[in-house]
């Protein structure tokens, strides 16, 4: 059981556990931005730690794991932020308890 | 088994949505179901128990442990051919639409059928 | 009403018979006859390590050119029937968001990058011209969403299509003057599992994913031409 | 194919029909062309469960998401509702 | 010197042009309108090549890939696809000429090169020898008829392109469905080895594969079911399209069910039910051609009743009604080419369809109309014309159908042709009529085109004794299936 084969292990199990939280956060959050939120959470930081991990255990796909990881950073945040900006204009409903809007104050200059 | 029945009742749908169906883009819907119905059809007739994919690699070289490659080169042609198809298809659609201003096919006189 | 129902059943029945037919031919049993051949001899005929390559490229080559035609084919109709003249103004679209913006700076080189890796390994690892094309296209297509004044310049996007095209064409012509019939492999196989084995498939791939990719990319442009620009003047 | 990706493959399958009879059901022409989007993915899915990388990559890669940009396109050019029968 | 005689060279000389030309397009776009013509005469040069081998009675091979056949895909030419090939490609040299001074509309290089993708697609339909292969071709072949279907952009045209392509589509995906059966049941995809391992099967096993391919390949050669588009769509393209479309695209649709069944298959069961349903098309095409006000509509009817006709004589079944289905097919499409081509010249001349507004255009412009009359009276078999002789042949094959279907067959036909000779007759009477009206004379360069075209037919007409022999030899070479089976796979069972 070598040692990267445990960190190995470690980095699947967050990732799971990654996944897990996003998923019950899908479920629980009011309304669509912060659903969004949560979704965007799961796929950057559950799949990229699952990614690295099975690149620790087998060393021959350990580059292409992390150009991968790389790629997965780049992408998911940006369409993240357009599918939020979308549900934006589409005016979907935001829930009672929302504070500050700054879209609508840089909007409203 | 299974992928048999799913692919045909996929194809099913497919057709069930070209003949029920009013809306020109539900038709061309219908149509790309079929499509890739039969796509799945050519798959699954290739596939073999227990074997692997037909690429040669430092760990796989046995040849006799490979699924049949032919079905998924007439996958691949298939694919792309049913796009090409479609998006001539949406072409049509989106001029139908500008010189009739319907998506309905009861409105296009000689689309009825 | 009539005729559809007749139409229905008269589908059914097909769907039904095509179950019956399939019966006596179980799931997952080896039903290969040619494509046992293809498995054992690939590697010394044709030196490529993606079987389904060599099958699509150098066995069934005839058949990978239809299908590039047919490509070609779709591209000319949609550009036939999109053909709006020259009286074409831009319609003022939303501005996208500076995120998208800067996201699409940084990530369209790599998906450039991809998509040519994907085509370049074409008979080594899964993938090949279609797939890096299709990768290559979308690039573009994140292009057109990010910056609304994109216009790909068709000039240029026609002939990487036409040579794309030619080289296929080309090789397969090479095969016939040097060994009497078309697409006979005429490079070298080269060694298992490097870069320049396979023989013809390699520039016959490259070909092919340039092609492809500046195809779909001006289908592509016809359908945002579409959705940017509404046809000048009055409908006839 | 052991026990546990014939599961997996029967509950793809289930959900690219479930998906398909949405896709032909749901008024909304955009929510169809989705869901038309998001059984293809799967489809390409079940491509890899049965040993067809080079299928699954390119039904993903035109199937998926040029053919669906060419429906959006084509929605986006003609109307969204689609008042059936 | 490379021996030419190499059929695949029919597929990659208009290939290797369309390329080229899309290259020059955005710079030379004048000099694209001559492709086409190019692409054919050399097509030509090539079955000139192939000919003199066919004529020997050996059926040329065209390999690729550099491997024996059943690994591979091979192209074989005998003596039915050598005549259908040489039509394809006279026709599309003929239009191809008729299109240079007839296409306006904007777009014509692209135009042109969609036209030299539909000569390829038809040679190649007629020559392959490999199953998936003929999808592949039957793709590329609606794919760019949809194109030219929906060029003129107009109103009728585009809404007879999408029924089109509706259909096509759907076509398309049945061809493919029984292709794929065919390869779950034998394991290859070439014809003559699927033909080796499918004598083997009962006949009631290969009907599912057999009726799928059969309905997808009926679509696009106007067989009853199956034809609604077609009054639609030949009408709105282009006139050369519609030439080429009625002329050769049915005709080579039709030949690749005559392979499938005969080659392939080698099913005699299912020849009734074909003898049905080309009855049922004969019927419905030739009532509805009756009716028609548009001129060009009323072709693209007749075109269903021929098709109907020469259906109906293919499945007698015996050599002497193949040999006569194949000359009335010749006969067909080279009569109703002209008929489309002149149409084109009458509609330009006077704007609109409707027959009715052809009043007194033969006294303008003779010749045209000369040539309009020649065509059609060849078409409904009148005496002095090849027609007659096909027509006969195909009269006295009838007879030998057995029961009361052959006799009820034979009066069919014959009140088929009844109702060509009134149909036609109305508007040569319409044309030679005195009025007033004064219509522009023809462009001299479009009259090119179809009156070779009825020298053809006169050259036909004057030995028609030749000609059956010659059909009889294809129908000989067809029946005898092992001939074709053992050259392609060299005698490897």
């Amino acid at each position: 059981m070598g040692i990267n084969v445990i960190i190995g292990y470690t980095l699947m199990f967050i990732g799971a556990f990654f996944f897990l939280l996003s998923a019950i956060g899908l479920l629980r959050l009011p309304d669509l931005y912060t659903r969004m939120q949560a979704a965007t959470k799961s796929t950057t930081l559950g799949a990229i730690s699952s990614i690295i991990g099975i690149g620790l255990m087998k060393e021959d796909i350990l580059i292409k794991s992390i150009i991968l990881a790389t790629f997965i950073i780049l992408t998911a945040p940006i369409s993240g932020s357009a599918l939020i900006r979308a549900g934006y204009k589409v005016k979907s409903p935001m829930t009672d308890k929302t504070v500050v809007d700054k879209f609508k104050e840089k909007e409203g200059e | 088994m299974i992928f048999y029945i799913s692919a045909l009742l996929i194809i099913g749908i497919g057709i069930y949505a070209l003949i029920i169906k009013k809306n020109l883009i539900k038709i061309i819907i219908g149509l790309d179901l079929i499509e890739t119905g039969i796509n799945l059809l050519i798959v699954s007739i290739g596939y073999v128990n227990g074997k692997t994919a037909p690429i040669f690699s430092k760990d796989v070289m046995n040849a006799s442990l490979m699924v049949d490659p032919v079905p998924q080169a007439l996958t691949l042609t298939s694919i792309v051919i049913g796009a090409s198809e479609l998006a001539l298809a949406a072409a049509f659609v989106v001029l139908l639409y500008r010189k009739y201003g319907t998506l309905d096919i009861r409105k296009i006189r000689s689309l009825r059928w | 009403m009539i005729r559809k129902i007749v139409y229905g059943v008269f589908i059914l029945i097909i769907i039904a018979a095509i179950a019956i037919f399939m019966s006596n031919y179980k799931f997952g049993v080896d039903k290969m006859d040619v494509g046992k051949y293809y498995l054992d001899n690939t590697v010394p005929q044709t030196g490529a390590a993606n079987v389904v390559t060599s099958v699509t490229l150098f066995y069934r080559g005839f058949d990978t050119l239809g299908e590039v035609t047919v490509l070609f084919t779709a591209a000319l109709g949609v550009a036939v029937l999109y053909f709006m003249g020259e009286n074409k103004r831009k319609q003022k679209l939303q501005e996208s968001n500076f995120v998208t913006k800067i996201g699409t700076r940084v990530v369209f080189p790599f998906i450039l990058l991809t998509g040519a890796y994907i085509f370049m390994h074409g008979h080594l690892t899964p993938g090949g011209g279609f797939q890096g094309g299709a990768l290559i296209a979308t690039g573009f297509l994140l292009l057109y969403l990010a910056y609304e004044e994109t216009s790909i310049d068709r000039k240029k996007f026609y002939l990487v299509e036409g040579l794309g095209g030619l080289t296929y064409v080309i090789i397969g012509l090479l095969g016939f003057f040097m060994k009497g019939s078309f697409l006979a492999n005429v490079l070298p196989n080269g060694t298992l599992f490097d870069l320049l084995s396979g023989g013809i498939m390699l520039p016959i791939y490259i070909g092919v994913g340039l092609k492809v990719g500046s195809e779909l990319s001006n289908i592509i442009d016809d359908l945002m031409c579409e959705v940017k620009c509404e046809e000048a003047g009055g409908e006839e | 194919m052991n026990i546990y990706i014939l599961i997996f493959s029967y509950l793809l399958l289930v959900l690219t029909i479930i998906l398909s009879i949405l896709a032909i059901h749901v008024k909304d022409l955009l929510a169809a062309v989705i869901f038309m989007g998001g059984g293809s993915l799967l489809v390409s899915l079940v491509f890899l469960l049965l040993q067809a990388p080079d299928v699954a990559m390119s039904e993903a890669a035109i199937g998926a998401a040029l053919t669906m940009a060419i429906y959006i396109v084509a929605v986006k050019k003609t109307e969204r509702e689609d008042n059936d029968d | 010197m490379v021996n030419l005689a190499n059929p695949t060279l029919l597929v990659v000389i208009p290939l290797f042009f369309a390329f080229l030309s899309i290259i020059i397009s955005p710079f030379l776009k004048k000099l694209i309108k001559f492709v086409p013509l190019i692409v054919s005469a050399l097509n030509l040069v090539v079955i000139y090549f192939i000919g003199v081998k066919v004529l020997y009675g050996s059926i040329v091979l065209g390999t690729t890939a550099g491997l024996n056949p059943p690994y591979v895909i091979i192209l074989a030419v005998d003596k039915l696809n050598f005549i259908i090939v040489l039509m394809v490609n006279v026709l599309g040299f003929l239009i191809s000429f008729y299109n240079i001074f007839y296409m306006k509309e904007e777009p014509t290089d692209k135009f042109h090169i969609l036209f030299t993708l539909l000569i390829m697609a038809s040679s190649w339909i007629s020559i392959t020898g490999d199953l998936f292969n003929v999808f592949v071709a039957f793709e590329v072949l609606s794919l760019s008829s949809f194109g030219l279907v929906g060029y003129m952009r107009s109103k009728d045209s585009i809404e007879a392109g999408f029924k089109y392509v509706v259909q096509g589509i759907l076509a398309g995906s049945l061809l493919l469905i029984g292709v794929v059966l065919i390869y779950a049941q034998t394991g290859t995809l070439n014809m003559a080895h699927i033909a080796t391992k499918l004598d083997y099967v009962g006949s009631l096993e290969k009907l599912v594969p057999y009726v799928l391919i059969f309905f997808g390949l009926a679509v696009e050669g106007a067989l009853f079911p199956l034809n609604s588009w077609l009054p639609d769509a030949h009408p709105a393209a282009p006139s050369g399209i519609s030439a080429m479309l009625s002329g050769i695209v049915t005709t080579t649709a039709i030949y690749a069910i005559i392979r499938v069944t005969v080659t392939v298959f080698n099913y005699s069961a299912f020849i009734p039910y074909l003898f049905i349903i080309a009855l049922l098309t004969l019927f419905f095409g030739e009532i509805a051609a009756f009716f028609q006000k548009d001129l060009k509509r009323m072709l693209a009817y007749s075109t269903i009743g021929q098709t109907g006709l020469f259906v109906l004589a293919f499945s007698v079944g015996t050599q002497a009604s193949i040999s006569a289905s194949v000359a009335q097919m010749v006969n067909h499409s080279f009569s109703k080419a002209v008929l489309f081509l002149v149409a084109g010249i009458m509609i330009e001349a006077q704007g609109s369809r409707n027959i009715d507004d052809l009043k007194g255009f033969g006294r303008v412009n003779i010749l045209t109309s000369i040539l309009f009359v020649f065509a059609a009276l060849s078409l409904i078999g009148v005496p002095p014309f090849f027609g007659f002789f096909t027509k006969l042949a195909i009269l006295q094959t009838l007879l030998d159908f057995p029961g009361f279907l052959g006799y009820l067959s034979f009066a069919l036909v014959l009140f088929a042709a009844i109702i060509e000779g009134v149909y036609f007759y109305r508007v040569f009477k319409i044309l030679f009529e005195k009025s007033d009206k004064n219509f522009q004379a023809e462009n001299p360069w479009l009259v090119i085109s179809p009156f070779i075209l009825v020298l053809i037919l006169v050259i036909l007409s004057s030995r028609p004794m030749s000609v059956l022999n010659f059909t009889n030899d294809i129908a000989n070479q067809l029946i005898q299936r092992t001939i074709y089976l053992t050259s392609v796979l060299g005698g490897l069972k």
